[in-house]
């Protein structure tokens, strides 16, 4: 992919004024940060004149068994650059900021995410299921998702003298 | 009133019933229960024919052969398997509908579709009921078509079917008008509003599709409309509303509703034929009713052409187009036949 | 004082002209739209979780089955995540091969989204001849790949067959044909009053909004943003050759139907290219049976015929990969649907339906 | 002027009305399927399968379901080949995986059936069964004979070896230098016998192979 990924230089730009930001020396670390300033950093990311990452291609989260990482993937065409910002949170009940405030185009991925991984976001427009019927227990692509399958439907019938024939 | 095949036909048989019985009441009673059952006979067979027809013009306008399973390499006995089907289909009643007004419609719906045919002249005074206010009633009556559109809609309890009834209502009043205007011009020149005068004016080649070719469009456009096919077929739009006032009729019901739209289909090709193609005259090589015949199915096909060619319209431009620009027009041909006979001097 | 009152219409899940199994809930005043709220999910069947317990190769079937109608460009996203992640080489035949593929199998795909979108605004004459000219494509991927729709035919580290001569002769007749058809729609719906009448203006939608709604592909291309990741990424060979990207002004239906009706055209001069440019050599490179890429992640994005179309792959150095994330472009263009559907009648909402061209199969995944 | 477009839309389908149509009749034509065509069921060809179930192993929603039976030979034999078409993605697969290339689909692409049970193919046919009980029963046969033969012809050697170390004692001073040659010479008979007694085992399993084929074909 032509995308490059941000020099060490600029990710230390960027961590300049941020304290719980934290960026390991891998070859192309990601942007770890904590709740708390996960808004101020992602504002920063799209407005400032020197970054411009507009557009937020992916968010997702993956289970990893003690903690659930939210991913965020920036593009950004004026530096030819993408840039991977990830979010740690508690397995049992995580809870961070919503971006659709900086990208309101995200509402429906973060919507899939509570859906599925069961990450909620505070300050989300309508924080409701969206692939899974309402009264679905459980968040399918945890690890440790046990299925079990829902006993069908009584057959119900509307007229009255049928049922006590069948009954 | 000369004399022709049909009439002859007619006049004989009178003769004959009077021979046998000496009433003249009872002779005249045959004659119109044969003219009635003749013309029912017309309608269904114009029903089963053009289902099939357009099943095949659609075919072929869209690359495809059509039915050619049921019945000969041909499919002729499509509509045959059709109307069997229809007929082995549950007959669903919807829960919450409102029963009586709900089985009501569609026979409501039939009885203006076919009372209209009582007034063309098939053929030089071969008409059941010569009446000399003819294009007047003949109105009046197809006016009705458009309750029995509403009672369905209301009736079944669906909100498809309740869009469907306010559509069909503001598509067919708005296009009453212009339909009537466009008439106007004929009216003038022929003077007699008797459909026979209309036809006999036309004699000699002189057909009022080239005198009034803006009432022909205009004409040709609001029969369209009324009869709502494409492109106003609003009011069952199948990838909107499904289908509107009849989305909850099946088995028969249904069926009645669709030959009633074919009825009114071939209303509409029979009224452009003897305002403007010039009715049952022709070359004599042919007799009169062959020349109406060829001449209704040839309109039947043109507003065939118009279904599988248009996309459909929206509601508001349908209205917008009706009133703002058929009226008008309408009225603006009826204007410019008023100059052009004074300027002739016919007034 | 008169009192109207809103009332809630269901369009959907069963619905003549809801594409596939997609319900929305229209609230409306009269036929005028005021909310148009989408619920999904009728054809979710857990994708993303399958893939957690399956090998690489096993994977790919199931990329065939999100956005059935274009599942080659599936496949070719999901190769080269895959690619990327274990560092695979794809011979250059192979990777002109995969673009042949890609394209014929984006303007199948918008061939079906505009004789959908003539459909359903009563052309169905439109349809059929859409469906015909579709079905030259079926008898090129039949000879190709043994399939009419889920191919499963690229491959991780290359293709699974030959192109032959046969398939050659095919795409040959088939590119001649190109022009003549894409005539034919002008003729039939372009020039024809009614249908411009019905899709111009309406659900327009300008640049920032189509931008702050993460929309991609044809939707946002309508509105005058010319980001297409063939030319932006210039992922496999696409950079070598040169077509341009057809840019709408107003972002209405359409532009949206010119974008798709000139992509076509310009795919058509893609495949030109790619056959003339076609080394021979070898259609698979060196993968072991047994892949187990590194420890690590990636995310490679392609161009759908919808959208963006990404895959981001966690793999723990098994050959089963820890975690699957499709980024699905249907599935974030659907949020244009009520701006789209906001203050428009009931036709209008079908027509925004069939503009969208979503795939219930790529939006549930 | 307003009616061009809609005029020009007009002509096409009046164009298409009397042009040549696309249809073909399916039930009476059938399309061409390509020759690579992914379709239909699976077949495959017992005597040549090996029984390793790798494309059980492959198929990624675990549309085969395969019973194996191993023969007296301690090699593997395919019983019941159960392909369920419902669950099967056409992906090919198992086909690709197969070592020796025995699987082929057989594009009967209508294969539809009333109802989910039914989609349930087995690729060995009851014939195929009865040829491998027949296939089995022979190889068993040949294992006891061969085994018997074995039995005797161990019984003989060491009969005759107890015969020479009985001869050989009352000279033992000598024994060391004479006892070397004989053992060779042992040996070489006795290679020289195994190799005969193979040799009658392949001659044998030659003429059962042909007698099959020849059995195959009739």
């Amino acid at each position: 992919m032509k995308q490059r990924y941000l020099t060490a230089e600029e990710l230390a730009r960027i961590k300049g004024n941020f304290y719980t930001v934290s960026i390991d020396e891998e070859e192309k670390p990601p942007i770890y940060v904590s709740p708390e300033e996960f808004i101020p950093l992602m504002q920063l990311l799209k407005t400032n004149p020197r970054l411009l990452f507009t557009h937020l291609s992916c968010l997702t989260a993956v289970d990893w068994k003690d903690t659930i990482d939210v991913v965020y993937y920036l593009f950004s065409e004026y530096l030819g650059a993408y840039v991977v910002v990830k979010v740690k949170t508690i397995r049992n009940h995580p809870e961070i900021p919503s971006v659709t405030s900086v990208f309101p185009g995200a509402e429906f991925e973060e919507r899939e995410v509570y859906d599925l991984m069961g990450v909620k976001f505070t300050g989300h427009p309508d924080m409701r299921r969206i692939l899974m019927p309402e009264d679905f227990k459980g968040h399918p692509l945890r690890k440790d998702f046990k299925y079990e399958k829902p006993a069908p439907p009584k057959a119900t019938r509307v007229s009255g003298e049928e049922e006590e024939a069948d009954a | 009133m000369e004399i022709s095949f049909l009439s002859g036909l007619a006049l004989w048989l009178r003769g004959e019933i009077y021979a046998l019985t000496g009433l003249p009441i009872l002779s005249d009673l045959a004659l119109d229960i044969i003219g009635i059952a003749l013309l029912l006979g017309i309608i269904s067979m114009a029903a089963i024919v053009f289902t099939y027809g357009e099943r095949k013009v659609c075919a072929f306008m869209q690359v495809r052969i059509g039915p050619n399973r049921v019945g000969g390499r041909f499919g002729l006995l499509q509509p045959v398997a059709d109307m069997l089907k229809l007929m082995s289909k549950e007959d669903i009643v919807p829960e919450g509908a409102d029963k009586v007004l709900w089985a009501l419609s569609p026979a409501l719906l039939f009885v203006p579709a076919a009372l209209v045919y009582a007034f063309f002249p098939f053929d030089a005074g071969a008409v059941l009921a010569d009446v000399n206010v003819g294009v007047f009633l003949l109105f009046a009556i197809s006016g009705q078509a458009v309750l029995p559109f509403l009672m369905g809609g209301y009736a079944s309890n669906n909100k498809y079917s309740m869009v469907g009834g306010f559509r069909v209502v503001s598509q067919m009043i708005s296009y009453e008008a212009p339909l009537l205007f466009s008439l106007l011009g004929i009216l003038m020149i022929t003077g007699s509003m008797r459909l026979e005068d209309i036809v006999e004016a036309q004699s000699g080649g002189l057909w009022f599709i080239f005198l009034q070719p803006l009432a022909f469009v205009i004409f040709l456009i609001s029969a369209v409309a009324e009869t709502n096919r494409t492109p106003f077929d609003l009011v069952e739009g199948e990838s909107e509303i499904i289908a509107g006032p009849f989305t909850e009729y099946s088995g028969m019901r249904w069926a009645l509703f669709f030959l009633a739209e074919y009825a009114n289909l071939l209303t509409a090709a029979i009224l452009a034929t003897t305002f403007f193609l010039g009715g049952y005259l022709g070359p004599d090589f042919l007799p009169g009713f062959v020349w109406f015949g060829i001449k209704a199915v040839l309109m039947v096909f043109v507003i065939m052409w118009f279904r599988w060619t248009f996309p459909r319209t929206r509601v508001d431009q349908i209205l917008t187009f009706g009133w703002k620009a058929m009226l008008p027009l309408s009225i603006l041909n009826v204007f410019l036949t008023g100059v052009v006979m004074c300027a002739l001097g016919l007034v | 004082m008169k009192r109207t009152e809103t009332y809630l219409l269901n369009m959907g899940p069963q619905h003549p002209s809801t594409h596939g199994v997609l319900q929305v809930k229209l609230t409306l005043d009269g036929e005028r739209i005021l909310k148009a709220e989408p619920v999904l999910g009728y054809l979710h069947r857990g994708i993303e979780k399958l893939m957690e317990s399956r090998t690489y190769f096993q994977c790919l079937p199931y990329t065939d089955r999100l956005d059935y109608i274009s599942s080659m460009n599936n496949n070719f996203g999901f190769a080269m995540a895959v690619e990327e992640l274990a560092g695979i080489e794809v011979p250059r035949r192979a990777e002109f091969i995969r673009v042949i593929m890609a394209e014929l199998n984006r303007i199948n795909s918008h061939l079906i989204g505009i004789g959908t979108l003539a459909n359903d605004l009563g052309a169905s004459t439109g349809m059929l001849y859409c469906f015909r000219d579709r079905e030259y494509i079926l008898d090129i991927f039949n000879e190709v790949c043994g399939a009419r729709q889920t191919f499963h035919y690229i491959r991780i580290g290359g293709v699974a067959g030959d192109f032959t001569d046969k398939a050659r002769e095919l795409t040959e007749a088939f590119l001649e044909r190109v022009p003549k058809f894409l005539s034919e729609y002008d003729q039939l719906l372009t020039g024809n009053e009614i249908f411009t009448r019905r899709i111009i203006g309406i659900s327009a939608m300008t640049a920032k909004e189509a931008l702050d709604l993460n929309m991609t592909g044809p939707n946002l291309r309508a509105t005058g943003v010319a980001r297409d990741l063939r030319k932006l990424d210039g992922y496999s060979v696409y950079g070598e050759l040169d077509f341009d990207i057809p840019v709408g002004e107003h972002g209405d239906n359409w532009d949206r139907y010119q974008v798709k009706m000139k992509e076509m055209a310009e795919s058509a001069k893609i495949i030109r290219q790619c056959l003339d440019k076609m080394p021979e050599g070898l259609i698979m490179a060196k993968v072991p049976k047994m892949l187990k890429p590194p420890k690590g992640e990636v995310y490679s994005r392609t161009e759908g015929t919808r959208g963006e179309l990404g895959f981001y792959i966690v793999s723990d150095g098994t050959t089963k990969p820890y975690r699957v994330h499709i980024r699905r472009p249907s599935f974030v263009n659907m949020q244009g649907l009520d701006l789209m559907c906001r203050g428009m009648l009931i036709g209008d909402s079908v027509s925004a339906y069939s503009s969208i061209d979503p795939i219930m199969g790529e939006v549930d995944c | 002027m307003f009616g061009k477009g809609l005029l020009t839309g007009m002509g096409v389908t009046i164009k298409h009305f009397f042009g040549k149509k696309e249809t073909f009749c399916y039930p009476e034509e059938k399309l061409p399927m390509a020759e690579g065509f992914r379709g239909g069921d699976l077949t495959m060809d017992w005597r040549v399968c090996i029984g390793c179930q790798m494309c059980a192993m492959a198929c990624p929603n675990k549309a085969l379901d395969l019973t194996v039976v191993t023969d007296a030979k301690k090699k593997r034999h395919m019983k019941y080949y159960i392909h369920k078409t419902g669950r099967c993605l056409f992906c090919n697969l198992c086909v690709e995986v197969c070592p020796v290339h025995t699987l082929q689909w057989d594009k009967n692409y209508a294969n539809s059936t009333w109802n989910k049970e039914d989609m349930v193919h087995d690729a060995m046919t009851d014939k195929d069964r009865a040829d491998l009980d027949i296939f089995l029963s022979d190889v068993e046969k040949k294992a006891k004979a061969e085994a018997e033969a074995k039995a005797k012809a161990e019984a003989e050697a060491k009969a005759k070896a107890e015969a020479e170390a009985a001869e050989g004692k009352p000279e033992t001073p000598k024994a060391e230098t004479k006892a070397a040659p004989p053992k060779p010479e042992a040996k070489a008979e006795a290679a020289k016998k195994p190799a005969a007694q193979n040799a009658a085992p392949d001659a044998e399993k030659k003429a059962a192979a042909a007698e099959k084929k020849k059995g195959g074909e009739a």
